[in-house]
Parts: structure tokens; sequence; C-alpha cells
């Protein structure tokens, strides 16, 4: 065995692909603990993975052993290690919380597993692929299984939600084809690392087309406002540990990968303060406010949640703006990707209290919670929690996100900015406290509970818990974001 | 209000479609010539077809994310669907098509072998043949020579799987040699040829499967 | 004489592919893009991609053509069904 | 770490682990969750008494963390933090024996002690904030651990002043951030430093600074209820009594105030902040409040809203105090901050067990009740005239230093203004006191809970803590040049930490 | 004017086309044909632009055959779930969106 033989980068990849066929060999619902084990070791390569980067290491693999422009190129730089290690962290306790959520033969476990390692296999590809192409194929690969997991239920909603995020995901992927199909065209590549000397801002307009065409296809797989529609039902109707992984990991992988054409191939293309910029930014702006507000009519928790998605993901957003100004690696970029990993955690733990409250009340509205403040204290302080980072609470690492971009705001000046990522709290809050609201009132009498493992409460609040305590961690994460030179 | 919305999808669509159109015409000669880099390395790949070479060593990784998207799909379709009861035998309907049927099934088999064969040297692969045999399969279920597939037995799920587990495992094991999917040149063209082998009968299956497994068959045919 | 056939077989392709969503009827839809499956491989053809042309045949116009024609089969039966059900017609 | 790093953590601990263990205890665990809070509560005035000691001969206790490239947590335990920590863990204390004696036998005990200590674990942070952003962690923390005490009980009517209490201090918290980071951003670190960092930037940024400052004290004016952000505080008032205490004597408003104080004299420094102009409006405002909550405290009939309105009145005394340009209001300001946490913590203790053994709500219904319960009353009635200001009550110093820092600062206005306000506090304690020992008493009580046992007129646990905070009402005017007296202690802070000389 | 350009405007025209359909139309089977021949577009573009100069490249060529088996899949998913939302609603259409709300 060479040392080549251990590189996580590979094994990230092949480790998730192998053990979901293996699960689909073993048979319908089988394979929770052949995943969780794989999750286990995936996590153990990114934090190896990690480790290497702020050693100095700056990891690269060409597949096929060819190198880019023949060949695949793999690259880690410190945001895909930050997301690779945000990923895995956060599957495994969802996974472990799935293997008590689906009981019996429930249509949405039968496939589960191996959808889900497909999912974090496509993530994983996702996050380090340096090839236009070959990031199309883990696009696709990401819709399919996470589209996979939403259908599961089989029901009307579900169906339908899945097939309206299927069509969506794939008119997203689309036009990011076009877009590469236009690249290939002008430079004959579709490496990132060859085209990154080649695009300059005398490029063709094909060049400025296909740009264009790439950032929307992602945006629209983002569900950045108004291209959202798809998103809520999908989210807030598939089952908790699905939503939570659809919400707090597959939407992010979409932005992660604007981020990284933002920053890379596409920035010379991008004038400061140029106007896709701030368009980008304004939509940030609406959907925070619209995700807000439907957040806080629907009368659905998992909705609730879902909208709130909505919201949170325009935070992403507001920073293309207040990135145009100043050179990458400054205050909001880290903001924008602290902001990713604290809404990651924190979205997953609400997702995974949500389960629990469903559960355990068997009805699906916010009136059906009182008295839950009562009979699932834990439960409802995971929420509570989740809900302190979404509002960008101290000292949650939501807290240090938005404390970041509020900085760069103003240290620009842009008060529009400063006012919608102030109003944006406001709001969250709003919605958060609505649920705890309803969850202090007295039971009905005649209520029933019934029980819920209590592995599913300890996972949702060990999620909340890790959200808030990383904002004390927030050093680490910007160390690891800035290793391995700037994305 | 639909009528308006319709019109401005139109309208944009044609002003996407006009502008991509123009700037299409005014692109330079790309810098990056890839064709000469394919022609190059071509004796180093195992195969002498330049499309399989640049699918299956090139960029073979493209190729085993695909086949995992292929069985993605038919995971997809069957999660939501309750088991059903295996469908009751019927007798055939027409007595022309299965004679056909008979007549072609072999044909396309050998069809599949031939492509699957050629793919080293000229157009064809695993993907062709394996749509080949999966036309095959469908030809078959058309004239009720073979059942819907209703359950997922062990070896239907291993055939599913194979090729994409034998694609991993080369992969895997490859890695400890080298890179991932990095082929040594002496052993390139045999470890291709038996990964296609491989993918034929999995992607014929899962392809099949894809209208094997459609659900709701046989009360459509009532 | 080439590149006058390929300007017909895009304007083909243009007008099958434009056919084909154009039809509010969802079987003549189907069945006009096929034709248009067709014509893609032929276009793959003249674009000296005779492995694409193989596939696009076999599994974009052929399979793909199979399950949407399957896919208004389920229409069509649906469709009776409802009708049986509301009696709405004979 | 050394121990004088390690202290000012211990002393958050010393709240913050009790409470987390108590969260995850049973219902029935009683007696261990009893333990818990004492101890932790017992452990926390020692060490705050090391801390004492210490400061006074002049020792350093400081300790930092950082968060994000220039961010840190810092905590320091200076005197100024000291006076408020020392009120804090002692009221905390006693509040706390209260409550066990006020809650028993009452549901979501466990939940509600957890959310009691995390209150007072915030309440301490905010004291040994070293910084504003360290502030500003606590300050929210405040906000979210005291909401679930308000709507403890889960009445309509509690979550709707939870709603109200949750409307104005997140909307607070939001002013606060803006102004914060505004200043961060021109600074790059607002450190708590004697005399101010601000006046370190250059003068174009004049109009800037005053935004801010703006920003900042509306952020804080919440929690200290300065008008007009007053409003959540009478709607709080549905609380259980200890709660109503910490709210009130404990943490929020003393939180509120105490950054007044922090960034008045630790960010912008007082000479700086007067040569923006910015100190006289900032008395104007609390001048206001002080009338306007009086003002409206005369015609509640509600005790316990009568005594709101009184808190908005007093708070703003320490505001003033701020406000004042001059050591002698300087003085005033802090001393009060103590005085009236132990007086109005008394008036609340009283409130509560006129409520819990009587079922008495209103001023109305309190006819005689000084007959049937001696001690309580006679307790209320040494608070309620130290907040009139009569003579040998704590009430009285701190009155008496203000007026002398307003003519001090050439603000005579602002004596009348004390002045009047005292008037109001006689016009609306007085008829209490009057109903209560000189009215007989009605037939009935509205709701008598608990039945007097010989001369024991309620709980054990109800009447000792009031008796205590009303002697130290009384001790605090009597022995205020002692050297341990909140006096004595703000006029150790004032000359060695602001004006660096003896008033 | 090249094959190569002829077929690169075609497919750009496609995908128009295509991206119309998929939005415009409420029958499901319709939204999926029209999804389809978008691919077939950027398929086009891809080889077709890459091939402008006249001589043949074998990378696009495999992209597109990566992308073929991509499409199919999708439609085959997709066309699983419109049968599947006919036979519970008896409709081949999405339901209006504020269903879940």
């Amino acid at each position: 065995m060479t040392s080549a033989a251990l590189d996580p980068l590979a094994w990230l990849i092949l480790l998730p692909m192998f053990w979901a066929t293996l699960a689909f060999v073993l048979g319908l619902g089988r394979g929770a603990w052949l995943a969780i084990i794989g999750i286990a070791l995936q996590l153990g390569l990114a934090l190896a993975l990690a480790g290497r980067l702020l050693a100095g290491g700056v990891p690269v693999h060409p597949v096929g052993g060819w190198g880019a422009p023949l060949g695949i190129d793999l690259a880690v730089d410190g945001l895909a290690a930050t997301m690779l290690l945000l990923t895995q962290a956060v599957a495994l306790p969802l996974a472990v919380y799935a293997r008590s959520y689906f009981t019996g033969d429930s249509s949405e476990r039968r496939f589960f597993w191996p959808l889900v390692g497909f999912l974090l296999a496509a993530m994983n590809a996702l996050f380090v692929s340096a090839d236009l192409f070959n990031l199309y194929v883990t696009l696709e690969l990401l819709g399919l299984a996470a589209v996979g997991l939403v259908a599961a239920g089989g029901k009307v909603g579900q169906t339908a939600a899945a097939l309206r995020y299927l069509l969506s995901t794939l008119v997203g992927s689309g036009a990011y084809l076009l877009g590469v199909a236009m690249i290939y065209g002008a430079y004959g590549s579709v490496s990132l690392s060859t085209l990154a000397p080649l695009v300059d801002r005398q490029a063709p307009a094909a060049v400025h087309l296909a740009a264009g065409l790439m950032l929307v296809g992602l945006t629209v797989k983002t569900a950045l406002f108004p291209f959202h529609f798809w998103l809520p039902p999908a989210h807030g109707g598939a089952p908790a540990p699905v939503s939570a992984l659809l919400s707090a990991l597959v939407v992010k992988a979409s932005y992660y990968l604007i981020l990284r054409l933002w920053l890379g191939i596409l920035a010379p293309l991008l004038a400061p303060g140029a106007a896709i910029a701030w368009l980008a930014g304004l939509l940030g702006c609406g959907a925070i406010l619209w995700g807000s507000f439907k957040a806080i009519g629907t009368p659905n928790l998992k909705m609730l949640v879902a909208y709130s998605t909505v919201a949170q993901i325009g935070y992403l957003f507001i920073v293309f703006p207040l990135l145009g100004r100043t050179s990458p690696g400054d205050a909001a970029l880290q903001g924008s990707v602290l902001h990713a990993v604290a809404h990651a955690l924190a979205k997953s733990a609400m997702f995974t209290a949500a389960g629990v409250l469903v559960k355990a009340t068997g009805q699906e509205t916010i009136d059906g919670l009182a008295g839950v403040a009562t009979r699932l204290p834990l439960t409802l302080f995971a929420f509570a929690l989740a809900g302190v980072t979404l509002m960008g609470l101290p000292p949650s690492a939501g807290f240090l996100a938005k404390w970041l971009l509020l900085g760069a705001a103003i240290g620009q000046g842009q008060w529009l900015l400063v006012a919608v990522i102030v109003a944006g709290g406001l709001l969250a809050a709003a919605y958060v406290f609505r649920v705890l609201r309803h969850a202090f009132l007295p039971a009905p009498v005649a209520v029933s509970s019934r029980p819920v493992p209590r592995m599913l409460e300890w996972v949702a609040f060990g999620l909340a818990a890790s959200s808030v305590l990383l904002g004390l961690r927030g050093m680490e994460i910007l160390r690891l974001l800035a290793a391995g030179g700037s994305s | 209000m639909k009528r308006i919305a319709g019109a401005a999808v139109m309208l944009s669509a044609g002003i996407l479609a006009m502008a991509l159109v123009v700037s299409m015409f005014e692109l330079p000669p790309p810098a990056v010539r890839l064709p000469q880099m394919v022609q190059e390395k071509l004796p180093q790949s195992g195969v002498e077809h330049p499309v399989t070479a640049v699918l299956l060593n090139f960029r073979g990784y493209d190729t085993l994310l695909e086949v995992a998207v292929l069985l993605l799909a038919l995971l997809g379709m069957l999660a939501g669907e309750r088991p059903r009861p295996a469908a009751p035998d019927r007798a055939p309907t027409d007595p022309v098509l299965p004679g056909l049927t008979r007549f072609l099934v072999p044909l396309m088999g050998l069809t599949a072998v031939y492509l699957l064969w050629a793919g080293a040297h000229r157009p064809g692969g695993a993907f062709q043949a394996a749509a080949v045999l999966a036309a095959a399969a469908v030809l078959l279920h058309l004239t009720d020579l073979l059942p819907a597939w209703t359950s997922l037995r062990l070896r239907l799920r291993t055939g599913l799987a194979g090729g994409l587990l034998v694609f991993i495992t080369v992969a895997a094991w490859l890695l400890g040699e080298g890179r991932l999917l990095q082929y040594p040149v002496a052993h390139a063209g045999s470890l291709i040829l038996f990964i296609e082998v491989a993918l034929t009968i999995s992607l014929g299956l899962i392809l099949a499967g894809l209208f094997l497994f459609l659900p709701d068959d046989d009360e459509r045919r009532r | 004489m080439g590149i006058l056939f390929d300007l017909l077989l895009a304007f083909a392709l243009l007008w099958s592919a434009w056919r084909a969503i154009a039809l509010t009827d969802p079987a003549s839809a189907v069945v006009q893009f096929i034709v248009f499956g067709l014509l893609m491989a032929l276009a793959w053809a003249r674009l000296r991609a005779p492995d694409i042309a193989l596939a696009e045949a076999a599994i974009g116009a052929g399979l793909t053509g199979a399950l949407l024609l399957d896919g208004l089969g389920t229409l069509r039966t649906g469709q009776r069904q409802r009708d049986e059900q509301h009696g709405s017609r004979p | 770490m050394t121990v004088n790093e390690t202290l000012p953590l211990a002393v958050i601990a010393s709240s913050l682990l009790p409470g987390l263990i108590i969260f995850v205890l049973p219902e029935s665990q009683v007696g261990l969750r009893s333990a818990l809070n004492l101890l932790g509560a017992l452990t926390k005035v020692i060490l705050v008494g090391v801390l004492l000691a210490g400061v006074h001969a002049g020792e350093t206790y400081a300790f930092r963390y950082a968060v994000l490239p220039g961010i840190d947590i810092a905590f320091k335990a200076d005197a100024l933090a000291l006076l408020f920590v020392t009120l804090s863990a002692t009221l905390w204390l006693l509040t706390t024996i209260y409550a066990i004696g006020y809650l028993e036998g009452a549901p979501n005990r466990s939940r509600f002690f957890g959310f009691f200590s995390l209150c007072v674990t915030a309440t301490m942070g905010i004291a040994m904030a070293g910084n504003l952003f360290t502030f500003f962690i606590f300050y929210e923390l405040l906000t979210l651990s005291t909401y679930p005490l308000v709507v403890h009980r889960g009445t309509p009517a509690a979550l709707s002043g939870g709603n109200v209490y949750l409307a104005y201090t997140l909307a607070g918290g939001a002013l606060l951030l803006v102004g914060m980071a505004w200043l961060y951003g021109l600074l790059g670190q607002v450190e708590f430093v004697h005399g101010g960092v601000v006046s370190t930037l250059r003068p174009e940024n004049r109009g800037q600074l005053q935004i801010i400052f703006l920003l900042l004290i509306a952020g804080v004016g919440v929690k200290a209820a300065l008008v007009p952000l007053h409003g959540w505080l009478p709607q709080a008032m549905v609380a259980p009594a200890p709660v109503s205490a910490l709210l009130h004597a404990v943490a929020v408003v003393k939180a509120g105030a105490f950054g007044i104080v922090r960034i008045v004299y630790e960010v912008y420094g007082v000479e700086f902040a007067q040569s923006l102009d910015l100190l006289t409006p900032l008395a104007v405002v609390a001048a206001i409040t002080i009338l306007w909550g009086s003002l409206r405290a005369l015609f509640q009939d509600d005790l316990k809203k009568r005594l709101a309105f009184s808190t908005v009145s007093q708070a703003s005394y320490i505001v003033l105090g701020v406000a004042l340009f001059g050591p002698a209001g300087t003085i005033g300001g802090l001393t009060h901050l103590a005085h009236q946490g132990i007086m109005k913590i008394t008036l609340f203790f009283c409130a509560g067990n006129f409520a819990e053994t009587l079922g008495t709500h209103k001023v109305s219904e309190m006819n005689g009740s000084g007959h049937r319960m001696p001690a309580t009353t006679v307790a209320f009635s040494i608070a309620a005239l130290g907040m009139i200001g009569a003579p040998f009550t704590a009430g009285a110093v701190s009155k008496a230093w203000l007026s002398e820092g307003a003519e001090a600062a050439g603000m005579a206005w602002a004596v009348w203004v004390l002045a009047a306000s005292s008037l109001l506090n006689a016009a609306y304690f007085l008829p209490i006191l009057y109903r209560a020992w000189f009215r007989p008493a009605s037939a009935a009580w509205p709701h008598e809970h608990i039945l007097a046992r010989g001369w024991r007129e309620t709980a054990w646990l109800l009447l000792l803590p009031p008796l205590i905070t009303a002697t130290a009402v009384l001790a605090a005017a009597i022995f205020a040049d002692s050297a341990w007296s909140p006096l004595s202690w703000a006029r150790l802070i004032a000359q060695r930490e602001y004006l660096n000389a003896a008033p | 004017m090249t094959t190569g350009m002829i077929f690169a405007g075609s497919g750009a025209i496609l995908f128009a086309m295509g991206v119309a359909g998929v939005l415009l139309p409420t029958h499901l089977l319709r939204k999926i044909l029209a999804f389809n021949i978008m691919g077939s577009g950027a398929f086009l573009v891809l080889v077709g632009l890459g091939q402008r100069s006249g001589e043949p490249d074998p990378v696009p060529q495999a992209m597109v055959l990566t992308g073929i088996v991509v499409a199919v899949a999708a439609t085959a998913l997709a066309l699983a779930l419109a049968r599947r939302l006919q036979r519970l609603t008896g409709r081949m259409e999405l339901p209006p969106e504020a269903e879940r709300d």
C-alpha cells in the first residue's frame, strides 16, 4: 500500500458510493450500521484532509494520473475542506437519528440508506471536483439522490413536491450544462485550473453568457428567492431526517459551487460592484423578508422550518455585493461561510427536533404543540437553541456570521443590507418564538402523547448545542477556510 | 395573467436564443486543443477508439459517477412505490409478435456483444450494448414473454449494482497502485474491457428496470 | 452540398422540436418527439459522432420514446377510468 | 491559567453549572435541586467576597479568549463590575431562598430554576464584561434566559407579556448590535477602558459617534426602561414574584442601567461624551423617565404594576447620576444602583408575600394587612420609605449625592426633578402604608393560602429574605461611611477609575 | 459556416425552446419532453461548438454520451413520478402550489 492508497480525497468519494451500493445489495431497509460506520470513517477522512491542509499541504489528486486538462483533477482548498468536514459532521448524527426514526417497513425507509450514501458521495465529489463537466455530473447525482429521498414517502404531496423539485433542479443543471458547453467552446477546456489563467475581462460575450447561465442554473438549485418555490414542499413534506439533510447540506452544495466559480474562474468577469452582484444581494434580501414572512404565517411546523431555510439562504447571497469591493478572504466571505456552517447545524437540529415533536404529538400543526414544553423539554430546548443560531444571537456561530456580515456591510456603508440583516434576525425571532409560545401553552386534557426514542431527542439536542457552542470555535473554522491558499 | 407570463417566457427564450447564437459566432478559436492531447495519449489508454478512451480512461471518473446516476434513478423510482402483488400469468395476445421476438432477441444479444467488443476500436461500447440489451428485455416484456419485475430479489439486486460495485472496486484497487482509476498501461485494455462487461450487464438491467418496474403495468392492460 | 443538407436538417430539427413542444395533445407530441430523436441521431452522424448517434437512437429516441409511450398508455387508462367514473363519455 | 484569570470564570460557572445540572434533574428531586441552588449561590457569594478583597487590595482579575480575528471575549472584575456582581450575587442568594419557598409544589420547577440560574449567569457576564462585544453576548443571553421565566405560568396573559418583553428587548438588542458593529468597524476593538476609547478617533467622526451613541443607549435603554422604551416592564408583571424581583432588582433593569454606565464612562469617556454634547440629552431623558414613571405609578391599583412604574422611575436615577458631569453625580448614581436594588427587591418580596399568603394583588385590597402580616409590612414600609428618601434609609443617601451632583454639574433643574420625584414617590407609597397600618381589615382576604401560625405570619422561606433586605436598607444608610458600604465602594470607583481625585 | 456551427446554433435555439417548454405547459408529459429537447440543445452546443473547426473532438463527444445517459435516467425518474401522481390524483399535472400551506 502506498500513501496514495490512503488519500482521503479519493476515499471521501469512493467510500460512500461503496457502502451505498452495498446497502442496496443487502436489501430493502438494510444498511443502517453500514452507513453509520461509513460516515464515521468519512468524518475521520475529512478531519485527516483538514489536518493535511492546515499543515500546509495543497491536496490535488489527478484522477487516472492524467492531470488537467485531459483528465479530471480533484483539488481541496480551505473552503472545500470546511464543507467536507461540515457535511460528514452533520450527516453522522443524522444517520444515527434516522436509524431510530424509521420504524417498521415504512416506504421512506426502503431505499433510504443507499440514497443517502449516493447523496453524500455526490456532495463530497462536488466539493473536491476541479472540472466543470465533472461538476455537472455530481450536480445531477446530487439532484437525483435528493429527489429520490423526497419521493420516497409516496404520498400525493411528496410525489408532487419531488416532481417539482426534480424539474427545477433539471432546468438548473441544464442551464449550467449549457454554460459549460459555451465555456468549452470558447477555451477548449473545462478544467478549472486550466481555465483560470485564460478567462480575463476581455473575454468574448459568449463567456459572459456562459457565466450567467451557470450562475442562474445554480441559483435555481440553491432555491434563492424567487426560485424558492420548490423548496418548502420538498423540505417540509419529507421525513425529518431527509428534510434535515436537504436543508442543512444539499442547498449548500450548489451555493458552494456559486461561491467557488464567483471567486475563481468567473472573478475576472465580474467588475467590482457589478450589477449581477447587486442582483444577487437584492434577491437575498427578498429571500430573507419573504421567507420569514411565510414562516411567520404557515400553520404547519415543518413548513415553518422549511420557509426559514428560504429566508436563511438569503443571507448567503447578501454577501455578493459586499465581496465585489474587497479581496477574497475578507470578512464578508468568512461571514457567509460561517453562516452556511451555522445554518447547517441549526437547521438539521431544528428539523430533527420538529420530527420528534410531530412524532410525539401526532400532529403537524403548530397549534398541536400545546403542552410540549412540559412533556418534551429537551427537544423544545433543542429547537430553541437552534432558533438562537438562526436569530443570530450570541454566542452562537450564527451570531459570529451575522457579526462579520454586519461589519462588512457597515464598513462599506451599505445601509440597506444592514437593515435587512438586522430585520432578518428579528423576523427569525418572530417565527421561532411563535413555536415556543405554543409549546408553553398548557396541554389540552384529551391529548395522548406517543413515546419517542430518547436517541432522537439527544441527536436534536446535540446538533443544536453544537450550533451554539461552535460560536466559541469560530477561529478554527476561519483558520481552515484560509488554509491552502485562497479559493 | 397566464397569457402575459407565457408571452414573457417566450420573449425571454427568444432573446436568450438570439444572444447565444450571436455570441457563438464571435468566438475566437479555443486556446486549448484537447483532440491533439487525446491522440498523443491514446496509445497509453489501452483502447484504440478515442471516444472510448475518453469515456473510460481519461474521463473515466465521470463515467463512474454516471453509472451511479443511473442506479440512483432506479432507486428513486422504486423508493416511493408500495410493493405490489405479482402479476397473474397471461396468455399471449398476439401470435405474430412473440414469434418475431423469439427471432429478434438472440440477434439483439449478439449485437450487444458485438457493440461491446467493438467499443475498443470503433464506435460502440458498454452503453450502447446495454441499451440494446434493455431493448431486448422490453421487447420480451411487451410480448408477455418476460413478466414485469415485481420484487427485488438478491440476485436481481446484485445484477443491478454489480457493474457499479466492480467499477468502484477496481477504482479502489488502482488507488493502491497510484491514483484513482489510474490503469497500469500494460493492463489498461483488459481492465477496461472487464469493467465494460460488468457495466453492460448492470446497465442493461437498470435500463430495462426503468421500464419493467414501472407501476400499474397490469392495471393498464386490463 | 453538405452545408445545405446540414441547414435542412437543422431546420427539420427545430421544426420537429417546435411541434413536439407546441402540440397540446400529448400523444402527437410524443410521436413528434421520437421523430425529433431520430433527426438528432442524424445530426450526430453529420457531426462525425457515430457513438452518440448510436446512443441517441438506442437510448434517446428508443428508450426515452418507449418510456414516453408507456407513460401515454397510463395517461389513457387514467383518462378512461376517470371518464367511466364520471360517466361523461359513452 | 492563573488564579486571577480563573476567578471571574469561576464566578460565572458557580451559577452556570448548577443551572445546567438542574435542567436535567427530574421534577421530583426537590431536595437535591434546592441544595444545588443554594450551594451555587453560596459559592458565588464566597467567590465574590474573595474578589472584593482582592480588588480592594489592588489586584486585577482578567480573562480573555479570541472568538474571531481581533474579537475577544474578555472578562475583568474591576471595582465597578464588583459593585454589580456583589449586589446580584447577594440578592440572588436571597431570591433563591425566596423562590424555593414561593414555588413549593408548583409544576416545572426544574425548568424554572435552570433558567433562573442562567439568568444570573448572564448578569455576572454583563457585570464582568471587559469589552462591548462580551457585554452584548451576555446582554442577549439575559434576554433569552428571562423569557421562559416571564412566560413560566403558560397563561395567555403570561404569553402576551412575554411577547411584549421579547419584542422590546430583541429590538433593543438589534440596535445595540448595529451600534456596536459600527463602533468596532471604526475602532477595531472596543475595550472598556478608564476614560473611554472613543476619544482616540479623529474629529470628523463626530457625527457618526453621536449616532452610534444614540444606537447604543437606545439598545441598553430598553432594559433600563428609559421612557419611551419602558413599555415591556409593566407587561412583564405577569411573571411570578421571584422573577419580578429578578427583573427589577437583580438582573434586567440593572443590566440596562449598568450598560449605560459602562458606555458613558468606559467607551465614550465622560469628558469626551460631554464634549460631544451627549450628556445633557441623556440627563433630560432620564429626568423625563423619572417623572413619567412616578406619575404613572400614582394611578396603578395593581400593586406589582405600581412597583413596576416605580422601577421605571427609580432606575433612571442611576442614568441621571451618570449623565451629571462630575464626581458627586457618579457616586450618587452608582450608589443608587445598589440601593435601589435592595429596596426594590424588598418591595417585590413583600408584594409576593401578600399575594401568596392572602391573595391580595391590589392596593385597594390591602386594608389592614399590617395587622395580619406585621413583619412583612414592616419590611415593606422600610423599603417604601427608602424609595421616598426618608432619613436613615438607603434612598436618602443616594438621593443626597445625586442632588449634590446636579448642583455641582450646574444643572439645578435636576434637583427640582429629584424633589418632585420624591414627592410623587411619597404620593404613591404612603397611601399603601396608610391602608396597611391604619385601615381596618376587611372581613375576609381574597384568597388566603397560607394560614398564620403563632407569630409566623407566612412560610419561613418567604419571610426571611424581605426581613434581611429591609435590614440592609437601613444598614446601608446607617453604616454608609464604613469601608464596605455601597457608598464607600462607589467612592472608591469614582476615585480610582474616573476622576482621579477624591470628591 | 461549418457543420459544427450550424448545429451549435440550432442547439442554442433548441435549448431556449426547451426551457420555455418546461416552464409553460402544465401537462407533465409535455414538460418532461421539453426537458429532453432542452438537454439535446445543450449537447449540440457542446459538440458543435467544440468542433466548429471541422475536426471531430472525442472529449465533448464522450461528455455528451455521459449526458445522454444522465438525461435518460432523469427522464425515467420524472416519468415514474408523474405516473404515480396520475395514479394518486387522476391527473398528470402538478397540484397548485399552495397545497400544503
